[in-house]
């Protein structure tokens, strides 16, 4: 065993951890924002300040009952959950959180902080999204109940809608950083212009920036485009019939996968682990502190704006984002060509 | 590394896979689903082909061929649709108004 | 070695897949098995060292075609759709015209088998892939032929979308009133 | 070789046409009449002007598509049974409220695909230009969306045309999987350098693009699809499937084969020897026992497609001019005989039985004129262009030693002036069924009358003085191959 | 190569972790069905007829217009990295490109394939 192949297991149980435990901080964060914005103190008991509330929260679930309709397709009705969570831990391995490094020089070669270096990482992420709508169209259709096909349906057309506008703001990304891999991507964002304004591709692409973020929203189903929880129409949505882990787990794909496309964009748009202040080395903490700002904002966005109707959303998605980051990726081309970038 | 003949072999064998899938199966959707195994079979060929040559085309016509995929599983399905208003079931037996 | 290995492993998932997509019963079920087929189709490509096609085959067939595929099956709610003669018969054998079909299928088999495997002994391309010249990976490459030396062909399949995006929707919408 | 965008040009009027159809039918207020049939016209005039212009420049665009005189010849076939359709197609539009803006499209993008199907000199684009093709004719072929009979039709022709398809792309991969080209030249040149080896490949590789072609041109045993997508659909797209579709494939049928894979021909021509003959005594005798007009005329162009087969066995000069000559005689004669099917269709009943017809001679006398000149000129009779059509077959059959295949071809002619003499018969002869609503007399819209009588002129021209466009022919093909 | 059996590392221990939290909490959790619980949720009201009926054909069509333009994006992505050679000829050729499909474009919208409010498809 090298120590390279050490460090690459260590990285991903790294990760695979991280993920679990952000899902877990996530809805701590959920909570207290909510309440914080609702002026209320949100969970407060378990542990000091309701810290442990998550623990409590998957022990609750662990111990419930499982329910199933009876005419539910058994085992689709166990692996829709399953591929909602393993889509979302997949999504997040090619990406990078921090400058290459030795671990203080205990390799030989430096290497990337981030479980897999492939090629073509950005393509690779929306293959795996791509992929995340079948756990919701497959729980939708197994749980053999309205309201969940409906909802399923529903929200993996909603999906499929706004994945064009996320790739093609990916698209107007590329032409600027000339590049398939996330971490040439970021390196492409170092530096500054005029001694100040960081080179991040926000500042390039404000546009490609809200696109993605907007469609990231739609994707991950969270407020303003939370279909799942249009408890008016749909009670719950796709996983109306689910109770138990397997609730717990479309929950924690849901969170995973709003680290994931924040970090995601982190990496795009926001320069990833540049920024001033602090040495390559701990170039990770400015990537935290971007991925949670956004991430704050995610939350903000849910407690703060109503939902949207679902014909609006689907003409918003279809006759509004589209064109609008198909001319973005035009003129962006336009641009890298004209300026020779 | 693995030789060429291997994967065209394999390639084979998925073609003639889809082939058994639109010979047997009665249900539609299973005889596309045939189809586009075929058409898989066919870019398998192509990859490893063009892998062989040291070229690029091989992996560009399996852009294509996707693409083409795609348009006639987009009218295909189509074309079950509109079936369907017409008959309830999905067998190509039940359709008697033409004679094979 | 371990390519070999991973060859059998990735093609035998692919067969696999794919006989029990025409296996299944249920629809949803053969959807399924068959994006798991795409996977291996998909790792045998990265195998080949062709990454850009192995994720395209997953952005496009897994994630797009296949998902038209499912939402058409729950549009028509064809769950258990084979009919009774079906129900008591194995899935393979039918009747006469079929038998004859799967004949005719297990021949071909055999015949391409044996003149790919006899490909296996020239020399040249067929020869082992250690002597064949180095692979293209880049994607720029890729892009770079798909707009220089197929740039008509890739103007051709605009139309190939649009035909099928018009051809659809005339099929499917619902009678106007 | 000269890089420019000239060969492209009638392929692009049509498309152009084809886009301006659909741009039409999206903003068109619903219940808005639109001219869109004009439109698709002027596209086809346009395109046709184009090909005249372009004659003996032997252009290539982008490498892949010639506009050489062959490709030319078979675009200027395909200009006039393009213009032939859409003049008889209004007619059916209003008579059975089909999409007039979708309609049109789908045919102008047929067209186009059969236009570069011609052209082409790549397997891919060529593939690429089949699928155009016929995803259009499917959903064409299935437009009648009331009509359940016409549903099932697009779906046996969906299926087996991709069954096909699927047959022609493995054909194209073991092609480049030997040459390491898609480009017709160049597996030309690396074939005949024989700069591989396994003949087994090479015969599969052959084989697979046969059944491929043999699928779209309806021949046996590949020809299952046709009677039933003929029957399906509206006679006028049925005339446009059965002359264009074929045209286009034959096209590329004989490019392919004859330039690329022309130093194979050892392994193919027995191979087409046995595909013709089949074609040609199964699409006679099975024809003679349909009591439907349009399943006749379906087995009908299946034997046709075995006596175009007889023209590329032959493989000589006059066999590829043969063809080409036939694919013009036999296009505008079949779309003329469905046209006027598509004429005596009524919104309460097809007409399209054989006994339908009884007494038209009465009720319509002009129509049936027509129809009669059409199915003698199917027939092969003297002086119309599907005489001179089979002569020039034959004639190169002869000169290549196929005596078998000419007798055959001559036998089943014989056999099949009997199925075209039975409707004629039945047109002037017979009283109709009593206890069976008479014919209907149908007005002929303008449009419609003057491609008949076009139609009718070229069959005449075509059969009278043939020589001008035998030497068009020959040429075209002495200039490639 | 790494890379990508990382990747299926990453996926291997996703599914694992699911498959064990649903089989721990099975172990855990009690099992008493009652014909209440097993039944689909249906607002209080006994369920009627069975889920799986027909859909609206809309979902038919949002899933096949993605299908093609998602075709569209998957062509984006080589050309976007290959632009700085191949300058403004490959960005008229995707301009051409997007023009013609935008004649698709403008027809499903037309014809309400689009549209969610009213029921037009």
């Amino acid at each position: 065993m090298s120590p390279t192949l050490i460090a690459q297991i260590v990285i991903l149980l790294f990760v695979f951890f991280m993920l679990l435990n952000s899902a877990a901080i996530m809805v701590y964060v959920e909570r207290k924002v909510a309440a914080l914005l609702q002026q209320r103190f949100g969970p407060y008991l378990t542990g000091p300040h309701g810290l442990l509330q998550p623990l409590a929260d998957v022990i609750k679930l662990m111990f419930k009952e499982e329910l199933r309709p009876k005419a539910a397709d058994a085992f689709l009705f166990t692996l829709a959950p399953v591929i909602s969570v393993t889509a979302a831990f997949a999504a997040f391995a090619v990406v990078p959180f921090g400058a290459s490094t030795t671990f203080f020089g205990l390799l030989d070669h430096p290497i990337p902080l981030q479980v897999a270096d492939v090629n073509v990482a950005v393509l690779v992420i929306f293959a795996i999204t791509s992929m995340g709508v079948y756990g919701i169209v497959l729980s939708g259709w197994s749980s053999n109940s309205k309201y969940a096909l409906l909802g399923g349906l529903r929200s993996s057309a909603q999906m499929i809608s706004y994945e064009l506008s996320y790739g093609m703001a990916l698209g107007a990304v590329l032409l600027l950083g000339n590049s398939l891999s996330l971490t040439e991507l970021v390196n492409g964002q170092a530096g500054y212009w005029f001694h100040v304004i960081p080179r991040w591709f926000v500042f390039l692409q404000p546009v490609g920036f809200v696109i993605f973020m907007i469609a990231g929203i739609a994707e991950t189903n969270r407020a303003p485009f939370d279909f799942p929880e249009a408890e008016q129409e749909l009670v719950a949505g796709y996983h109306t019939e689910y109770s138990s882990m397997r609730f717990a787990m479309f929950f924690m794909a849901e969170y995973i996968n709003m680290v994931t496309v924040s970090a995601v964009a982190t990496d795009l748009f926001l320069g990833g682990w540049h920024g001033p202040f602090l040495p390559a080395s701990l170039g990770w903490i400015w990537f935290l502190v971007k991925v949670g700002a956004l991430l704050f904002f995610y939350v903000w966005m849910r407690w703060t704006l109503p939902r949207y109707r679902y014909d609006q959303l689907m003409s918003f998605g279809w006759k509004v984002l589209l064109p609008i980051a198909a001319l973005n990726l035009l003129v962006t081309a336009a641009g890298v060509i004209y300026f020779g970038a | 590394m693995v030789p060429l003949s291997q994967y065209l072999i394999l390639s084979a064998i998925l073609f003639v896979i889809g082939t058994l899938g639109v010979f047997v199966r009665r249900n539609l959707i299973t005889i596309l689903l045939s189809i586009e195994i075929m058409l898989n079979a066919v870019n398998l060929t192509f990859v490893a082909a063009g892998r062989a040559f040291g070229a690029v085309d091989g992996q560009i016509i399996v852009f294509f061929v996707m693409t083409v995929a795609a348009a006639e599983a987009a009218v295909g399905l189509a074309i079950v649709i509109a079936l369907f208003r017409h008959r309830e079931s999905l067998d190509p037996d039940a359709f008697t108004s033409l004679k094979w | 070695m371990p390519d070999q290995i991973l060859f059998y492993l990735l093609g035998g998932l692919a067969v696999v897949a794919s006989v029990l997509v025409i296996g299944q019963r249920n629809p949803i079920h053969s959807v399924l098995l068959l994006i798991a087929s795409f996977a291996g189709l998909s790792g045998l490509y990265v195998l080949l060292q062709a990454p850009f096609v192995a994720v395209i085959q997953i952005i496009i067939y897994a994630g797009a075609i296949m998902v038209l595929f499912l939402f058409v099956v729950m549009l028509l709610n064809v769950g258990r759709e084979d009919t009774d003669v079906d129900e008591q018969s194995p899935v393979f054998v039918h009747r006469v015209s079929m038998r004859v079909g799967a004949l005719l299928a297990g021949l071909l088999v055999v015949e391409l088998v044996w003149a790919l495997a006899s490909a296996g002994t020239l020399g040249g391309v067929f020869g082992p892939m250690s002597q064949a010249p180095p692979a293209v990976t880049s994607v720029r490459t890729i892009g770079h032929a798909l707009f220089t030396d197929y740039a008509f062909a890739f103007e051709v399949t605009s139309i190939l979308i649009l035909v099928a995006m018009v051809g659809a929707v005339v099929l499917a919408r619902r009678e106007a009133k | 070789m000269l890089f420019s965008m000239n060969a492209i040009v009638p392929l692009a009027c049509v498309t152009a046409a084809a886009l301006a159809a659909m741009v039409a039918e999206a903003f068109r207020t619903p219940g808005e009449r639109m001219p869109i049939a004009p439109l698709g016209l002027i596209g086809l005039v346009a395109a046709g002007i184009a090909t005249v212009l372009l004659w003996g420049h032997g252009y290539v665009s982008f490498n892949v598509v010639a506009g050489d005189d062959f490709g030319l010849f078979v675009t200027g076939v395909l200009v006039v049974i393009g213009l032939l359709t859409i003049a008889f197609s209004p007619a059916t539009i209003e008579r059975e409220q089909l999409p007039a803006g979708e309609y049109y499209a789908l045919t102008l993008f047929a067209i186009a695909g059969m236009i570069l199907m011609a052209q082409a000199t790549d397997l891919l684009v060529i593939f690429l230009a089949l699928e155009v093709l016929s995803l259009s004719v499917y959903v064409l072929t299935g437009i009648r969306r009331d009509s359940r009979a016409a549903s099932e039709a697009s779906f046996k022709y969906f299926l087996l045309g991709a069954f096909s398809s699927a047959f022609f792309l493995y054909g194209i991969a073991l092609t480049y999987a030997l040459t390491g080209s898609t480009h017709l030249d160049r597996v030309g040149q690396l074939i005949a350098g024989h700069t591989f080896g396994s003949g087994a490949m090479e015969t599969f590789a052959v084989g697979l693009l046969a059944v491929g072609f043999a699928f779209k041109v309806s021949a046996v045993p590949f020809h299952m699809w046709a009677p039933d997508a003929y029957e399906g659909a509206p006679p006028v797209v049925t005339g446009f499937m059965a002359t264009g579709v074929k045209a286009a494939a034959f096209a590329a049928f004989v490019r392919v084969f004859m330039s690329a894979f022309g130093p194979l021909s050892a392994i193919w021509v027995p191979v087409l020897w046995g595909l013709a003959v089949a074609t040609m005594i199964l699409g006679t005798v099975v024809g003679v026992m349909q009591t439907n007009v349009k399943r006749l005329l379906a087995y009908s162009s299946i034997a046709h497609a075995g006596y175009l087969l007889v023209g590329m066995v032959s493989a000589n000069a006059v066999g590829r001019a043969a063809v080409l000559f036939y694919l013009l005689a036999y296009g505008v004669t079949n779309v003329g005989a469905f046209g006027v099917l598509a004429l005596l269709e009524s919104k309460d009943r097809p007409n399209d039985e054989l006994r339908d017809l009884a007494g038209l001679w009465n009720v319509r006398p002009g129509l049936a004129a027509l129809m009669t000149v059409f199915l003698l000129s199917l027939g092969g009779f003297p002086p119309l262009a599907g005489f001179i059509g089979k002569w020039f077959i034959f004639t190169a059959a002869i000169q290549s030693g196929y005596y078998g295949l000419a007798i055959i071809g001559v036998l089943t002619s014989v056999v099949s002036v009997f199925f075209y003499l039975r409707i004629v018969v039945m047109m002037y002869m017979t009283e109709p069924e009593p206890g069976r609503a008479p014919l209907s007399a149908p007005i002929v819209p303008r449009l419609a009358g003057a491609a008949l009588g076009l139609a009718t002129i070229v069959v005449f021209y075509l059969g009278i003085l043939p020589t001008q466009l035998i030497d068009l022919a020959t040429q075209s093909v002495a200039r490639i191959f | 190569m790494q890379g990508w059996l990382s990747i299926v590392l990453m996926i291997a221990l996703g599914a694992a972790f699911a498959v064990g939290s649903v089989v721990l909490s099975g172990l855990f959790g009690p099992r008493r069905p009652t014909p209440e619980k097993e039944a689909p949720y249906e607002c209080g009201v006994p369920p009627v007829g069975d889920a799986r009926e027909r859909m609206s054909v809309k979902f038919y069509l949002v899933a096949m217009i993605f299908l093609l333009f998602d075709i569209e994006v998957a062509f984006l992505y080589p050309w976007a990295l290959s632009l700085r050679d191949l300058g403004w000829t490959g960005f008229v050729q995707i301009v051409v490109f997007m023009l013609i499909l935008l004649a698709g474009y403008a027809y499903v919208w037309k014809k309400g394939a689009l549209d969610w409010g009213k029921e037009r498809a």
